[in-house]
């Protein structure tokens, strides 16, 4: 038989206002299985807590119920206070007769009726409580970093200087990301590859950290603490041991005209290569598609494929007959920090998104995007920072920025405002007229979003001090007239249509996450928003988690992220991870399901359900090793306990602790008294 | 006493007075969807009487397939029970098939043996049968070899044969000759012998026509039952059979019922007793989960050996009469008087047609 | 199966919703900290997630007496547990339509999606769903199937 | 009919099977038949009196089955349906069966109906029938044959129910639940029925009474049209089976329309197609939640 | 505020924004003044008031001066606005919704050219069922006053085959009147 | 192939030459253009600018009328007819509460199953014949193709092309053996809703479409709108009197019948205000351009 005992807070004035504490105790002790029933003013404080204890001593009590505030208040504080009476301390549940009653209603009849009734809902549940054990997991202190740009780069410094090892993966054959790309950094015009490269060579050298560049992530088991992550190396032709990066290869290649991926397709590169000079790893990469000796292989040419790449190689290190290899690493948790990619204008979009046909799909060659901009004004570019229209290699004399090109725009498919455009524009108004003194430059925007430390000031010196033009309007339309390109707007401050004559026009285009990220979050468990940024746990509280324990995020692959941002949640993430491996073991709490084999007949309804994937098949033998049936199975790490399995299987062979059918059906049942 | 007739006319106004005096009258009646049902009737033109067999028997008027046993309620340290009520008001069934009479008083034997079942025998008590002699229905029936037959008196207390215009009718027990003695002015002596002779020619031609069906000798089916629980015709016996229990349900005689405790929030409930059957799975099941049936072979095994072996050895006579419902219902094709016609060759029981046990 | 109004007056639906414990849960603590006054008609039951609640639940509580019953949880894409909302509105748009069509009156049953920061919204749908129970009266018809057994 | 028995004469002798279910003539019509012994593959038929779902009989849930060894199973075009169900939720293993499809015309309600087949007799799943020819099978037989006699009427059914009044529609249902008796017969016949315990026998707690009065039968047929969602093949046996009558059709009837107006599916002889429940798509109509 | 009251711009009557929202579908607040829509307007530097300003205009519930404006007036529905709004505002529409209820509520401020097209044009499909362009340009100018614009034409027109001088009411015009009827009382029975 | 043909009221009067052309054409193409019976006007923009329902009530009734006289698509030449009645489809089929009072507002059946094609949609349809039928008579000549704005927006409404990059209008030309011209101004408005009321707008509208084509190049602007057409040509007439040279303004169907070698009196070409003799005269005479071939 049971022996509950039932705490009525008065929480002051709170409850005991509108609910007669008093009546509530008296009608719960009426319950049969009811021990104790009691009413005080403060049950969380200490006297309160010493009442609970001392009552689970004196009345050998088998559950607590508090009635009070929400459990998201103080569950944790009355379950430690039966924990430190020695009741399990699930066996403690709260009912919420301030929130749910006391706050929200003024009839004291009603709300004290309402009070008996949510506490005996309660009371018929804790009688069905079973003991339940904090779950403890072992952890991995190694962790996994999905992305190597300046937030991936970031992370793995931080967990490897806390003495965590890391596994850097880093798609490209180069670490770097974006960031090595620009020429300048806002707000302060400080060189990017200067202060990245130093760090790039860290991260190649640093003890702790396992580089794996041109690799991806393949599969990803387990859960927090005791990740099973699989990884694909790509095939890069070249032996990684014995390359001394002497660039011998790439001298010798035949094929030097493919569209540099660094170079944003504006400058050229060979088919053996490293994307750029300071590349980490230093390592050449084949690029398959392009390579002389691959289409000859291809069509079918046995003798006479190129070849000379391996000719040139003193070390020997060229291998056509690479092939991707896979490994699989143990770790306890993973940042990712994927980054982003940049919209495109034209008319190929993926679902949902729609192109700029009234900007000529794509098609002006002389009107470009931010990223190649920045190849153009940096001097390690394809015209060594000067800026010069692809089209005819003329400097421009008059050029057009326009903003929010993509973003704040539903009519494409993106709403969201892409953070940095503001800041990059007028940097790069200021890195225009610092290289063509006598150039216009006009930009379209429609708000100047600058709120960073030092923002506002830098658009404000691009207009005052480096007469960057600005209008307040979005453009209607381009097109070409001659050499000119015709950007026609509208200044909507001082209400006049405008048409500019431009001689090249740059495009904020809108930010957007890496194609592929839906796969990889899937393959996390973790959630992504309707454009594929990754979800973070809370915006405010949590926002380097994800709701997938120990899965976290850095940089752009949660939303539009500017440099400083990538780096602080880069370094936030890291504080976090490190802070999980401080212990040797986790904690979890034990509200998660468990299948009886025996009921299950298999159909895998919940393996399909399961948002983590901890549903496993096992098989049943009989007692000769026959198979009997394939079951279901719920691995508890990864459990996270949301029940969804138990409302879908149809026969309810699976059970969700502390939320156990038997027990939701008591509380339903304790309906009507 | 002398057999009496009775008009159909006389049976209108008979029916309307008894219900008007607060008597239940139960009769078969076409439902919606054409088949028919025993159910209560108000009126005599709502009776469809020597139409098709009743989708289901007459046991539901005496064991319905769920009654409370008695309610209880806990309170602070204690339980109140509140029992249910054993005395029921005058029950008359009018246009009983014999089969389904028969079955009833069959029941009787085991509802009183070691124990008297207080809702069956106070439903009884307040029942009078009024059966109809079958012509017979298809070739499913199988009445007589069960030892009744189409025209059997067995469970009735009054038993009408269809006349020209009516129905000859005879009483069989106390309780129906007292039924005629208290309405015998809604009844006629016999004034023409060939009414007499009419009647008896319909039974006789019911009786030859259901006995072409299936003929049987009970008593070495019984013994060849007894001894051939491991034959093994038992195990291929059942493959096409569901385990759907679908025979039980309209089957007249078989009586299992199941116990449960159901409750009505979390510290009241009523006990009640609601149909069950042997040819589920679950019905055997072990608490520990173990079930001594593994599977419907054995369970089939166990509906024909009770019928025609376990039972005739407690009371004397097979549970079973004829009705063929068994057959027609199921949906897997499984058919008893085919199984039986089996039975009897293996058991060299297929012999010259056996009396009454 | 409008009711007179006196009988309207002395009416009390009592009305039993299922929530998830992230978004609707604490949305109705909002409702409370926010002191929004509501009619007290709603007893809530808690559960981890909309995933989580089994239309047993429902059949359950008008068998036990409920004049209605509210299904709430996260917005979609919001769930804490990212996609036990979608499954449960799979689950509950088959299981509403199953009922309408053996005749449970629609509005006894509310589905809503209320967010952590929605008690304004907790309350409309607390208000709105007791004013429904009252307008169709007490759910007598599915009392009726207990008391009329064989 | 030569070319299915000289198939089973063959699947059997060959050792590929231990038995082939299929149909043979009983005492009240056509019946499944199960065939272990090539000499006896004379008994098997096939005409408009196999209304049977054989494919109940794959189901896990029959040990004295799997003794017989390896089954193959003849299948009409809208039973493979009920084969590709138990694969698609890992009842059976596609290589634990063999298939054999038969070209239907239309089966009769009743499996004692006397031919031909008439809109009178057919039934109610087969006018307007699309899963005739069977895709799901390891072997075709039989020729082609005519579209069923008949039209369609089942939604017509349903329109009226939906037409009616809440309070209609609930007194027309009661009154057909009344009759329920709770033999689970509607069940255990469901090829789709295969749970190792039903929800309507589970008892710590229980959910739905099993008692037979209106309370519990509400429950449980609500419950079993709940669980056949997205499930039921629309076979019929549940109905045929039931010893009451109920028109259990109707209900999966209306439950098919509702699956395959909000989720876009349609019972599917394709077993990789996945099961509308357990799954879910981010733009699911939503009109019933505030 | 409770959010299931529609918004009211004072005087119990709803705000401009809620009319359009109601009568176009649109919500005229998503629009956030880029002027993308005048920028590609053909008629921009023509009028006083842009695509935007009329935008503008009704997010600031200004509604006597808008039913007022010439401006809504010269809209050609060309619907450039339409398909470059980033916000799916569709001006075009609201510009129609205003027009017809500055017919309703202002007619004296329909530029008397456009008023007395329009009508003479349904009027000319009310009476046969189809457009009978001769007498078309014939009620036009009587009605606007303009009797002497594109004089030149006419003959040209004739001379080209490009006027017939009958107007053939088609078999169907009475139930082309029916709809025009039916139209126009839909329009007042509107809240 | 028979497709429903919704004339509409300028094709039988002020463009008669589209109608004319259009048959002419459709002729020689093997299309059937089936006149729905009783037509009405689609109400235009009069009804758009003054009554909404109107607007939408008026194209329903053809639609409606098509529909019964067994049409699954009908083709409306005149590209404010085409617009209003795709218009009103497709609002009526994202409207259910419109789709639900249609019947009785138009006092007919009517479940809007008809699609509406355009002119330049159903020759693009054609495209592999009109290659075949054209011989080489338009060699040479530089065409300007004029979209205008009612063909191709709103965009989910005409949602044949692309709204801002629109390519079947040159292609069909191309098929013709004429040679497109890249140009700006093709998917400018003209002007059309205001020719009567604010003349002085059209013109400007109009002129600077006229220059532009110019400047490309073209020998003629090609289009497929009687408004547009009225507006380019008639107006033009006034600029040609005041000395300005002459830029013939062709509807697309005129441009394919004079490739299939029609008779320009056939086509209708004498009805143009601004004398299309310029481009008669290179236009190679049928004969040769078939003994090319």
């Amino acid at each position: 038989m049971a022996r509950i005992g039932v705490f009525v807070c008065h929480c002051g004035e709170n409850i005991g206002r509108t609910v007669d504490c008093a009546r509530v105790a008296e009608e719960l002790g009426k319950l049969p299985g009811v021990a104790h029933a009691i009413d005080y003013k403060y049950m969380c404080s200490d006297p309160g807590q010493a009442l609970i204890k001392q009552a689970i001593a004196e009345k050998k009590l088998t559950g607590v119920v508090v009635a009070a505030c929400s459990p998201h208040m103080h569950e944790k504080t009355f379950r430690r206070a039966c924990g430190s009476a020695g009741l399990n301390p699930f066996l403690c549940e709260m009912a919420n007769v301030r929130e749910h009653c006391s706050w929200i209603h003024e009839d004291r009849d009603a709300a004290t009726d309402k009070a008996v009734d949510l506490a005996r809902f309660i009371v018929e549940k804790v009688k069905r409580n079973v003991p339940l054990e904090t779950i403890r997991i072992p952890v991995t202190k190694r962790a996994l970093v999905i992305g190597g740009g300046i937030a991936g780069i970031q992370a793995a410094l931080d967990l490897a200087d806390g003495g965590a090892e890391v596994i850097l993966v880093e798609k490209e054959p180069s670490i770097g990301g974006h960031m090595s790309q620009l020429s300048e950094t806002f707000p302060t015009l400080d060189c990017s590859q200067c202060i990245l490269t130093p760090r790039m060579v860290e991260v190649y050298q640093h003890p702790n950290i396992k580089l794996m560049a041109y690799s991806e992530v393949a599969e990803v088991g387990g859960y927090i603490g005791n990740f099973d992550v699989k990884i694909r190396q790509k095939a890069r032709y070249v032996d990684a041991a014995n390359c001394n990066g002497c660039g011998a290869c790439q001298k010798a290649c035949i094929v030097r005209k493919v569209p540099s991926e660094f170079d944003e397709k504006l400058g050229k590169r060979t088919a053996i290569y490293v994307p750029f000079p300071q590349a980490v790893p230093n390592i050449p990469v084949i690029d398959r598609a392009s390579c002389a000796y691959f289409k000859a292989k291809a069509k079918g040419v046995k003798k006479d494929a190129c070849g000379k790449c391996k000719e040139a190689c003193s070390k020997g290190a060229i291998d056509y007959e690479q092939a991707d290899t896979f490994v699989t690493e143990k770790v306890g948790a993973i940042v990712v920090a994927t980054g982003y990619t940049l919209y495109s204008i034209g008319k190929d979009q993926p679902e949902g998104l729609r192109g700029y046909g009234e900007y000529g799909y794509g098609t002006i060659p002389d009107v470009i995007d931010g990223l190649q901009f920045e190849r153009l004004a940096s001097a390690s570019g394809p015209t060594a920072g000067k800026i010069l229209r692809p089209s005819d290699g003329k400097e421009p004399k008059r050029i057009v920025f326009l903003q929010c090109v993509g973003s704040r725009d539903p009519a494409k498919g993106i709403e969201y405002c892409s953070k940095i455009c503001c800041m990059y524009v007028a940097k790069h108004t200021m890195l225009y007229r610092h290289k063509v003194h006598d150039g216009q430059a006009t930009v379209f925007y429609m708000d100047i979003r600058a709120n960073g430390k030092g923002y506002d000031e830098f658009v404000r010196r691009a207009i005052e001090e480096d007469g960057a033009r600005y209008v307040r309007g979005r453009v209607s339309r381009m097109y070409r007239d001659g050499e000119t390109i015709k950007v026609q707007g509208f200044d909507t401050l001082s209400g006049e249509p405008v048409v500019i004559d431009a001689d090249m026009v740059v495009l904020a285009t809108a930010i957007r996450p890496q194609p592929g990220i839906e796969q990889l979050a899937q393959k996390l468990s973790a959630s992504y928003d309707a454009h594929g940024f990754f979800n973070e746990a809370h915006p405010k509280l949590r926002p380097v988690e994800t709701n997938t324990a120990g899965v976290y995020l850095a940089g752009a692959c949660q939303a539009p992220r500017d440099i400083p941002d990538s780096v602080a949640m880069a370094s936030a993430a890291a504080a976090k991870i490190l802070g999980l491996f401080s212990k040797a073991e986790l904690e979890r709490e034990p509200t998660v399901a468990k299948v009886d084999a025996a009921l299950c007949a298999g159909c895998f309804h919940c393996e399909r359900v399961c948002p983590y994937g901890a549903i496993t098949r096992i098989e049943v033998r009989d007692r000769k090793g026959n198979l009997v049936k394939i079951v279901a199975e719920v691995n508890p790490g990864v459990c996270q306990g949301c029940g969804t399995c138990q409302a879908t299987c149809p026969s309810k062979s699976v059970e969700l602790q502390g939320f156990t059918d038997e027990q939701i059906w008591s509380e339903i049942n304790a309906l009507l008294a | 006493m002398r057999a009496k007739t009775i008009t159909e006319e006389e049976l209108c106004t008979f029916v309307a007075d008894l219900v008007a005096a607060g008597t239940r009258v139960t009769a078969p009646v076409r439902a919606a969807e054409g088949k028919v049902d025993y159910r209560a009737i108000t009126r005599f033109e709502e009776a469809a009487i020597g139409a098709e067999l009743p989708r289901r028997s007459l046991k539901e008027f005496f064991l319905p397939p769920t009654e409370p046993l008695f309610s209880w309620r806990q309170g602070k340290g204690d339980v109140t029970v509140k029992p249910v009520s054993v005395s029921f008001p005058p029950h008359v069934v009018l246009g009983a098939r014999p089969c389904d009479a028969a079955a009833v008083e069959i029941l009787d034997r085991v509802m009183g043996w070691d124990y008297r079942d207080e809702l069956w025998f106070g439903r009884r008590e307040a029942t009078t049968i009024v059966s109809v002699a079958c012509p017979g229905i298809d070739g499913s029936c199988f009445c007589t070899a069960t030892g009744r037959g189409p025209d059997s008196t067995r469970g009735s207390d009054l038993m009408m044969t269809p006349v020209d215009g009516g129905y000859f009718v005879e009483a069989v027990t106390p309780k129906g000759e007292a039924f005629v003695r208290t309405h015998a002015a809604r009844f006629a002596d016999v004034a023409d012998p060939g009414t007499t002779v009419a009647a008896e020619a319909f039974r006789a031609r019911a009786r030859s026509r259901v006995a072409e069906n299936l003929t049987l000798s009970l008593p070495a089916l019984r013994s060849w039952l007894g001894s051939s629980f491991d034959h093994e015709l038992w195990r291929t016996i059942a493959l096409r059979c569901h385990g759907c229990g679908a025979c039980a349900s309209v089957c007249p005689t078989c009586h299992c019922f199941d116990i449960v405790d159901e409750p009505d929030g979390v510290r009241a409930g009523t006990r009640r007793r609601n149909w069950d059957t042997c040819q589920t799975a679950r019905f055997t099941v072990h608490a520990s989960g173990h079930n001594p049936r593994t599977d419907q072979n054995a369970r089939f095994r166990q509906r024909v050996m009770h019928k025609f072996s376990i039972y005739p050895d407690r009371f004397g006579e097979v549970l079973c009469t004829g009705c063929g419902r068994c057959a027609r219902a199921c949906p897997g094709g499984m058919d008893l008087p085919e199984v039986l016609k089996t039975i009897a060759a293996l058991a060299g029981a297929d012999g010259p047609r056996e009396a009454a046990v | 199966m409008a009711l007179p109004a006196e009988k309207i007056e002395a009416f009390e639906p009592r009305i039993t919703a299922f929530v998830c414990n992230w978004c609707t849960y604490t949305g109705a603590d909002l409702a409370g900290t926010s002191r929004l006054q509501m009619d007290p008609n709603v007893r809530i039951i808690r559960l981890p997630c909309t995933g989580r609640i089994d239309p047993l639940f429902v059949i359950k509580a008008f068998e036990r007496g409920a004049d209605g019953v509210i299904v709430s949880g996260c917005h979609p894409a919001d769930c804490h547990y990212t996609s036990g909302n979608y499954h449960a509105r799979r689950r509950f748009a088959v299981f509403n339509e199953i009922l309408g069509f053996l005749g449970v009156e629609p509005e006894r049953l509310t589905f809503s999606w209320v967010s952590a920061s929605e008690g304004q919204k907790w309350r409309e749908v607390v208000n709105d769903a007791t004013a429904r129970a009252r307008r169709l009266g007490p759910f007598d018809a599915f009392r009726a199937l207990a008391g009329r057994s064989a | 009919m030569k070319e299915l028995q000289e198939l089973a004469r063959t699947l059997l002798s060959s050792g590929t099977v231990g038995v082939v279910i299929g149909w043979e003539e009983g005492p009240r019509g056509a019946r499944p038949a199960f065939i272990t012994d090539a000499a006896d593959s004379s008994r098997l038929i096939f005409d408009h009196r196999c209304t049977h779902n054989l494919a109940t009989y794959l189901s896990p849930r029959r040990p004295h089955m799997a003794r017989l060894g390896k089954a193959a199973i003849v299948v009409k075009g809208c039973d493979a349906r009920a084969v590709a169900g138990l694969l698609r939720e890992t009842q059976v293993k596609r290589e634990d069966v063999v298939i054999i499809g038969v070209r239907c015309g239309g089966v009769a309600a009743d499996p004692a109906g006397a031919k031909p087949l008439t809109a009178e007799t057919v039934a109610e799943r087969c006018p307007g029938c699309t899963a005739r020819e069977p895709h799901l099978a390891d072997h075709v037989v039989g020729e082609a044959q005519p579209e069923p006699p008949g039209a369609p009427t089942r939604d017509a059914r349903i329109a009226e129910l939906d037409a009616m009044s809440a309070p209609k529609r609930w007194a027309f249902w009661q009154a057909e639940f009344a009759r329920c008796i709770r033999c689970n017969a509607c069940r255990e016949v469901c090829p789709m029925c295969f749970c190792e315990r039903c929800v309507g026998d589970k008892t710590e707690p229980q959910w739905l009474e099993s008692s037979p009065h209106p309370r519990g039968n509400f429950a449980w047929h609500v419950t079993r049209a709940l669980h056949q969602a997205g499930r039921c093949v629309d076979c019929g046996e549940c109905q045929r089976a039931c010893p009451a009558d109920i028109p259990l059709g109707l209900l999966n009837r209306k439950i098919a329309g509702i699956v395959a107006d909000r989720f876009d599916y349609r019972a599917t002889d394709d077993p990789t197609v996945p099961a509308p429940i357990g799954a879910f798509s981010m733009s699911d109509r939503q009109e019933f939640i505030l | 505020m409770n959010s299931m009251e529609p918004a009211h711009g004072g005087h119990g009557r709803p705000t401009l924004a809620e009319e359009l929202r109601r009568a176009t579908g649109r919500n005229p607040a998503r629009c956030y003044q880029c002027g993308k829509c005048s920028a590609g307007c053909p008629m921009a530097s023509e009028t006083a008031l842009r695509p935007h300003d009329v935008m503008r205009l009704v997010s600031q519930d200004r509604r006597e001066e808008l039913l007022a404006a010439e401006s809504i007036w010269l809209c050609l529905t060309c619907e450039t606005c339409v398909d470059r709004c980033p916000n799916e505002c569709d001006p075009a529409r609201t510009i129609d919704a205003l027009r017809e209820m500055a017919s309703a509520e202002a007619p004296a401020s329909v530029p008397r050219a456009l008023a007395a097209f329009h009508r003479s044009f349904l009027d000319q499909v009310r009476l046969t069922g189809r457009l009978f362009e001769l007498g078309l340009m014939a009620e036009y100018k009587l009605r606007s006053g303009a009797l002497f614009a594109d004089v030149t034409a006419a003959p040209g027109m004739v001379s080209r085959g490009k006027l017939g001088f009958v107007p053939h009411p088609i078999k169907g015009v009475k139930e082309v009147r029916r709809i025009f009827d039916a139209c126009e009382r839909a329009n007042q029975e509107k809240p | 192939m028979k497709v429903g043909y919704y004339p509409g009221c300028s094709l039988h009067g002020t463009s008669r030459e589209f109608d004319e052309s259009l048959r002419a054409v459709a002729e020689v193409l093997g299309v059937e253009l089936a006149e729905i019976d009783d037509w009405s006007c689609c109400g235009a923009t009069s009804a758009h600018a003054t009554n909404h329902l109107l607007s939408v009530a008026l194209p329903a009734r053809n639609l409606a009328l098509a529909e019964s006289q067994g049409h699954a698509e009908v083709l409306a030449p005149c590209a404010a007819c085409y617009n209003r009645l795709a218009g009103a489809r497709h609002e009526i089929a994202t409207d259910a509460a419109l789709a639900a009072r249609m019947p009785e507002l138009i006092g007919r059946p009517f479940a809007n199953t008809v699609a509406v094609r355009n002119v330049v949609e159903v020759l693009h349809g054609l495209l592999p014949t009109i290659r075949v039928r054209a011989g080489q008579p338009l060699a040479g000549i530089k065409v300007a193709c004029y979209y205008g704005c009612l063909l191709v927006r709103p965009a989910e409404v005409c949602s044949f092309d692309d709204a801002e990059d629109p390519v079947t209008m040159e292609e069909v030309v191309s098929a013709t053996g004429a040679t497109p011209v890249a140009w700006d101004m093709r998917l400018e408005c003209c002007g059309g809703a205001l020719s009567v009321s604010r003349t002085r707008s059209v013109v400007r509208l109009g002129r600077a479409i006229l220059n532009d084509a110019r400047a490309a190049g073209a020998d003629a602007i090609v289009v497929a709108c009687p408004m547009c057409h009225s507006n380019l040509d008639f107006r033009q007439s006034a600029m040609v009197r005041r000395g300005e040279a002459a830029m013939p303004v062709l509807f697309l169907s005129e441009l394919v019948g004079l490739a299939f070698g029609v008779a320009p009196d056939r086509l209708g070409l004498r009805r143009h205000f601004t004398s299309a003799r310029s481009l008669l005269d290179r236009v190679q005479p049928p004969a040769a351009a078939r003994e090319v071939r």
